[in-house]
């Protein structure tokens, strides 16, 4: 049942996602990309990873999702509509490139046979003592990036004379 | 674990090869370029996990967890930058930002 | 002797730094000059202590330099009579260029970078001769080379002389990169850089590698020494100050590619394929400058020629084996060349910096002090018997000669050809700049009268008589050039002391027969004179006057010729730079304005970005460079997933 | 967290202190100067700190260790932005950046190079280079009186984050393959001896490709002429020299591990040899300063590749060596371009003529340093140059090796026409207009230091490549 579960799961994200890259209008696409974002924590959480679909379902889908939906209304929207999708000689290149590290890696990952490995589930007690225990620099670093993600983006945004 | 791994990972390659192709295409439009880059590391977060389900340990989890804090971060000072741009040119298009280039 | 040999390169180097930091604010004009004459004296004295106390080769190693794992370039020296005998020449003549330098540089605000190069180049000199490891020779020879391009561009507000130094910095590279390749090379062959073990060396390997360690070097020494085909930076180097030509131009610097080869010989002398390309490089350029010479009007671009023809004889030497002959000739043509250089920055000078030799005459009379050294200079150049310069040129002949066969005896007659040659062109030099009447211009300049010739605004102030400081140092150089056969006399006189001097680092050369030895010299004998004569013919007495009046037309056919030195630098344009010149504006214009802007938005835009971001074009787009990053991790995924899995 | 953890932290808990008090000072006073003075303060006293404490184990619990080439490269990053701090007082108050924003993200930058050279396991690491890069976002942009400032941001941001992506992603398959993320554990298992995993080696292309955008290598090099035009100088000098040499320091950390990296050795050399061919051909017909400067930074990172191509034989000791000597030059370069442009000198060649009379020392550095770009001795860039080539020799890459010294004779050209611009062309009427601009006394000592540096390398590299190779 879950096996089924995780497949269709995966069908739902590609298909989202592929609905929201070649979307014209960017509401429209963060609209597809959310579903696919869902579907994504639902396979992390199919993955012995509650924590981590929490908090993609919180973070991305809830915040970074809504912070790129607010900065697509602030900026007039009709003006970036006009942009218009791009034609169809521009994806040639990117979607060659992109299908080279497709198949390079996707063929070898098919084929990809690991040793079956008895793992117990991850359990939040020990996911939370590998986080504070073993990388313990990791969330001083982090928490100082988002800092200065809000020093910088107030520097940026502050009015100024001109 | 539900699913071979290898399965995990073409689903995460698929995933990161979109946004790639995402950030590449839309010239046009910062935002969606963004958005490229955070579907492409939503794709590695998901090989991570599947990873740490795989060898039971939770350092992938942890890695998952802080490339979801540092992306935020990321975008939240694009974003600024965006706005910041939008106002000076009241454009979104990366190609009409072309001063710096060579003589 | 280790504080000898430190002193004698840190003393200049220390001259060079504090005239560059303390000179023009702390120093007044006076010490700074008395700083850079005194270090060179004192680096003299410091060379002749460490004569007096030499016993038998040393190697001193001052510090570590370089070192990691197996390799190993400390800072060590070597003394042995090669190089002690040309530290004693290099410190000396450079002792009296420098106190000549003070007389001619008194009114250019600049002496203080003047003196600090020329310091410093003294100092990179004494490295490069006396280093015992490749590495520390190369930083020898590029420290000669940057000081080198700093003064021959000093007047740099002129843009011909800043293009003239750059012309020569990289044509002299060329040449560096054949030293680098070598160095480079040997040290993966041997495993070591010493000179000395790697001399040891040479019958390890086969001839093939030799041979092309030795070409290598070869193109080194001809970037250096100026040599057939790199000779083309050496005339236009005259662009700098006159004293700087006769250090370093004349006199040592571009002597360093010959004392490359000298030094190396051991080793890649047992290729007689390296030996004869040596020998012929040396003949072809030994003639190409002595007809280029005949041709020249330049005071200074006759000496340059003829440099690079002298020089042409020393590596004549070296390809023929004598070792003995080369350095002699290196040191006695270091002695009178440089006199007259400083001769010819004399004549410049009270002239007021006219080089055209035709616009020059009778200054027999009226700078007696610089006429007679400047005699001696010509007599020892023309290689009149019983000069220095006589029995230094015909102990490479008679070097040649004996080495026989077929090509040896061909480049024994293009040298004693090129004697000739050389002796009519000194003569002409010498009978048109001070025989003759005084014409007008000469007559102003010692007058003193106002001028209205002059090019250069800031030389004009001053000039008056010459200072005495430029005329003395002329004297003792012309003794040198003179007295200097007493270095190295024939077998028949007694015996050379140099050549017994250098017996433990060339073994015994073998000499020829008493007989041969007469016959060779007296046929030299006879040529030069020969040559002296011809040029007397065509320019002396009343006959001058008539060559100054044909001198009024153009050049054409073989003296224009002969005088934009065998056109070879419009070869090389036609060859190297206009090739390149086309091909960069192929490159940069077609692909980037044709592919960009007309077949960008009509047909392929793709393509066109992709040999656009290959040629480094970023055209400003962000997107571009983010394409670049995609395809540089398609490429490397597709290889490592597919060739190596 | 022990007494060792904090021993070790020290450092970096310094840096951060210093950062979060230069904001709060910042809130409190508008002067700039107090934030650039505690800024210097924590810098140097970090660099103190870690040229003082003596090796130990590793923390146990924060991921950090305190080894040799650590505390090297530590005292290299403290040095270089207590120099770059040094630098941006009057370019800043020249330009109008004012404000703790500077001071403080600069040392956020800082805290990220030396968590990164600290690191014991790739989280750590890949967060340090991140930190590191978006501390460099917010610099490059951070000069927003001119027009292109926010462009610059961009171009850096953009490719910057696409690369974030690729390193994540690179990371995630190797740690799929080992299911460690320790750093030796880690290359233990993913460059094998024999064959390694097919999927390792992809994730090890993603890896090389996000590193080969932070060292602009070709092709993934082309943000790097455009930002160095647009951001203010004191930071180009910051990021030329210290984010190539962390993200050297990135790979010093992981390769040496491995049992064998033949399998890259493809990839590593089409790097290389394009990054010195583009690098040192797009310079030849530059005739913007920074721009140049740039394209010359292409090409010497394309020699970094090459000696960590051949590591086995000298090579990573030659890379760490260059990583550092690039970094002094880079200083000393860009600081005297800061000197030459604050009192609004161009930036074109043409800007530079006549510019070795007007302004002697600051010509005089930036000759010296072009000198030790070109590789000329006796400099650093000579010695760096001499172990990275005979490393590359040693270990059989004699095709590359020649390329690159055939390229490096090549550079000459382009090095010297800034030179020539710098003393041998007089403007000409330029010398009377301009006013002398005099270096203030934190530039003189910065701009001396660098030098001495690069001269102290080249003379007597003896010392450092001991440290380097007892690391």
């Amino acid at each position: 049942m879950e096996t089924y579960l995780f497949y269709i799961l995966a069908v739902v994200t590609v298909i989202g996602t592929i609905l929201a890259i070649t979307e014209k209008h960017p509401v429209h696409a963060i609209v597809h990309l959310v579903t696919s974002f869902f579907s994504l924590a639902a396979i992390f959480f199919l993955l012995a990873a509650p924590l981590i679909a929490m908090f993609e379902v919180i973070i991305y889908a809830g915040a970074v999702m809504v912070l790129f939906m607010f900065v697509i209304m602030m900026l007039d929207p009709g003006r970036t509509d006009q942009a218009g999708r791009p034609g169809l000689r521009q994806w040639l290149l990117p979607a060659i490139l992109g299908v080279i590290i497709l198949v390079s890696i996707g063929v070898l990952a098919a084929g990809y046979v690991t040793a079956p490995h008895t793992s117990s589930a991850i359990t939040v007690r020990e996911f939370a003592v590998t986080l504070f225990r073993k990388y313990g620099v990791a969330i001083e670093i982090i928490s100082m990036q988002l800092l200065f993600a809000v020093v910088g983006a107030l520097y940026l945004g502050r009015r100024r004379a001109p | 674990m539900i699913v071979p791994l290898a399965h995990v990972l073409v689903l995460a390659v698929i995933l990161f090869c979109l946004g790639l192709i995402c950030t590449l295409v839309w010239r046009s439009n910062v935002i969606m370029m963004l958005i490229g880059i955070e579907i492409m590391l939503n794709a590695a977060m998901l090989v991570f996990v599947g990873g740490a389900c795989h060898w039971g340990t939770a350092d992938g989890q942890v890695f998952a967890l802080m490339i979801m804090a540092m992306t935020s971060a990321e975008v939240s000072l694009a974003l600024a930058l965006v706005v910041y741009l939008h106002r000076r040119r009241n454009t979104v298009d990366t190609d009409e930002f072309r001063e710096l280039q060579d003589q | 002797m280790k504080l000898y040999l430190e002193l004698i390169i840190l003393l200049p180097l220390l001259g060079g730094i504090s005239n560059a930091l303390l000179g023009g604010r702390l120093f007044s004009r006076r010490s700074s000059e008395f700083v850079a004459c005194a270090v060179i004296w004192g680096s003299c004295a410091a060379a002749l202590t460490a004569a007096y106390s030499y016993r038998s080769p040393e190697v001193v190693e001052i510090a570590t330099w370089l070192s990691d794992f197996d390799f190993k370039a400390p800072l060590t020296l070597y003394l042995d009579p090669l190089s002690l005998s040309l530290c004693l020449m290099i410190t000396f003549v450079c002792g009296l260029i420098h106190l000549y330098a003070v007389g001619y540089m008194r009114d250019d605000h600049c002496y203080v970078r003047f003196f600090a190069l020329l310091n410093l180049f003294v100092a990179a000199m004494l490295t490069l001769v006396l280093a015992e490891n490749l590495p520390l020779l190369y930083l020898g020879w590029e420290g000669v080379g940057f000081c080198s391009y700093a003064l021959i561009g000093f007047w740099y507000s002129d843009p011909k002389n800043a293009t003239a130094g750059r012309k020569a910095f990289i044509v002299t590279r060329i040449g560096d990169i054949g030293l680098g390749i070598a160095i480079v090379w040997m040290f993966e062959l041997f495993g070591t850089e010493s000179i000395t073990r790697l001399n040891q060396m040479g019958n390890l390997l086969p001839v093939g590698i030799v041979t092309a360690l030795g070409l290598l070097m070869l193109l080194a020494a001809m970037g250096k020494s100026a040599q057939v085909p790199l000779m083309v930076w050496l005339p236009d180097a005259m662009a700098g100050p006159t004293p700087v030509s006769a250090q370093i131009h004349a006199a040592t610097m571009v002597t360093a590619g010959v004392y490359l080869l000298m030094r190396m010989f051991p080793l890649i002398g047992s290729s007689t394929t390296v030996s004869a390309a040596i020998a012929i490089t040396g003949a072809l350029t030994a003639f190409y400058g002595a007809t280029c010479a005949v041709a020249q009007r330049d005071l200074k671009r006759i000496l340059a020629f003829s440099t690079i023809s002298q020089i042409g004889y020393m590596m004549l030497g070296v390809g023929s084996g004598a070792i003995t002959a080369a350095t002699f000739h290196l040191l006695v043509h270091a002695f009178f060349k440089a006199l007259l250089f400083l001769g010819a920055g004399c004549v410049i000078t009270t002239l007021h910096h006219e080089q055209d030799i035709f616009r020059m005459g009778g200054l027999r009379h009226k700078l007696p002090g610089t006429y007679w050294p400047f005699l001696a200079g010509a007599l020892c150049l023309a290689g009149l018997p019983l000069t220095g310069g006589f029995f230094s040129k015909d102990g490479i002949l008679s070097a040649v000669w004996r080495t026989g066969g077929m090509l040896y005896g061909g480049l024994y007659l293009v040298g004693l050809m090129t004697a000739f040659i050389t002796a009519v062109y000194t003569m002409r030099m010498l009978l048109v700049v001070f025989g003759g009447p005084s014409t007008p211009l000469s007559h102003q300049a010692v007058d003193g009268a106002d001028l209205t010739e002059n090019k250069d605004k800031r030389m004009v102030s001053g000039v008056g008589p010459l200072p005495r400081i430029m005329e003395w140092p002329l004297i003792p150089l012309a003794l040198l050039g003179l007295g200097g056969g007493l270095l190295n006399l024939p077998e028949y006189l007694g015996g050379g002391l140099l050549h017994s001097f250098l017996a433990p680092l060339t073994g015994h050369e073998p000499t020829l027969p008493h007989a041969t030895e007469l016959l060779l010299q007296g046929s030299a004998a006879i040529v030069a004179l020969a040559g002296t004569a011809t040029a007397w013919l065509r320019y002396g007495g009343q006959r001058r006057s008539l060559r100054l009046s044909e001198a009024q037309q153009p050049a054409r056919g073989l003296q224009a010729f002969l005088r934009e030195g065998w056109r070879v630098d419009q070869l090389y344009d036609l060859l190297f730079v206009r090739p390149y010149v086309r091909l960069a504006t192929l490159l940069w214009q077609r692909v980037d304005e044709g592919c960009i802007d007309d077949n960008l938005d009509r047909t392929s835009t793709q393509l066109g970005r992709f040999g656009n971001m290959l040629g480094g074009l970023g055209q400003g787009r962000v997107s571009l460079s983010l394409t670049g990053m995609a395809i540089a991790a398609a490429l490397m995924i597709a290889w490592l997933a597919w060739m190596t899995a | 967290m022990t007494a060792t953890d904090l021993f070790i932290a020290l450092p970096i808990i310094l840096l951060a202190v210093g950062a979060l008090v230069t904001l709060l000072v910042g809130a409190i006073t508008r002067t700039t100067n107090i934030g650039i003075v505690i800024a210097l303060a924590a810098t140097l006293g970090a660099a103190f700190w870690l040229m003082q404490s003596p090796p130990t184990l590793p923390a146990p619990t924060l991921g950090l260790s305190a080894g040799g080439l650590s505390r090297l490269f530590g005292v290299f990053f403290c040095l270089l932005a207590a120099g770059v701090l040094c630098l941006s007082v009057a370019y800043n108050r020249e330009r109008g950046i004012s404000g703790e924003e500077y001071p403080s993200v600069l040392l956020f930058t800082t805290f990220g190079m030396l968590a990164l050279a600290s690191a014991t396991n790739l989280l750590t690491l890949f967060l340090g280079l991140e930190a590191m890069s978006f501390g460099f976002y917010i610099l490059v942009a951070i000069d927003l009186q001119r027009g292109v400032s926010g462009e610059t941001g961009l171009k850096y941001l953009l490719p910057g984050a696409l690369s974030t992506a690729f390193l994540a992603f690179g990371i995630a398959l190797l740690y799929t393959v080992s299911g460690t993320l320790s750093l030796h554990e880690l290359m233990q298992f993913t460059l094998t001896s024999g064959t390694p995993d097919p999927i390792a080696l992809a994730g090890w292309g993603c890896l090389l490709a996000g590193l080969a955008f932070k060292l602009s290598l070709a092709p993934a090099h082309l943000w790097t002429p455009d930002v160095y035009q647009g951001a203010p100088a004191p930071v180009v000098a910051f990021l030329s020299g210290g984010s190539k040499a962390a993200t050297i320091l990135f790979l010093l950390l992981l390769l040496p591990q491995a049992v064998d990296v033949s399998a890259l050795r493809i990839p590593l050399c089409a790097l290389s040899l394009f990054s010195m061919m583009i690098g040192n051909c797009a310079a030849l017909r530059q005739n913007h300063v920074r721009r140049l400067m740039a394209y010359s930074s292409i090409a010497q990172m394309g020699y970094v590749v090459l000696a960590l191509l051949s590591g086995k034989s000298g090579g990573y000791q030659a890379a760490a060596f260059y990583a550092i000597a690039y970094g002094t030059i880079s200083l000393a370069a860009f600081g005297a371009i800061t000197v030459i442009e604050r009192n609004g000198g161009g930036e074109t060649l043409d800007d530079y003529r006549g510019v070795g009379s007007r302004q002697p020392f600051a010509a005089g550095v930036l000759a010296l340093s072009l000198f030790a770009l070109a590789g000329i001795p006796p400099t650093a860039g000579f010695t760096g140059k001499f172990l990275i080539f005979s490393a590359a020799i040693r270990s059989g890459e004699i095709t590359l090796a020649v390329t690159g010294i055939l390229l490096t004779a090549v550079s000459v050209y382009y090095y010297l026409r800034v030179v020539v611009a710098l003393y041998f062309n007089h403007a000409d009427n330029t010398e009377d207009t301009q006013p002398r601009s005099i270096p203030t006394a934190p530039e003189y000592a910065v701009l001396i230091a660098a030098a001495t540096t690069i001269l102290i390398l080249g003379l007597w590299p003896g010392k450092l490549i001991e440290l380097l190779s007892r690391a």
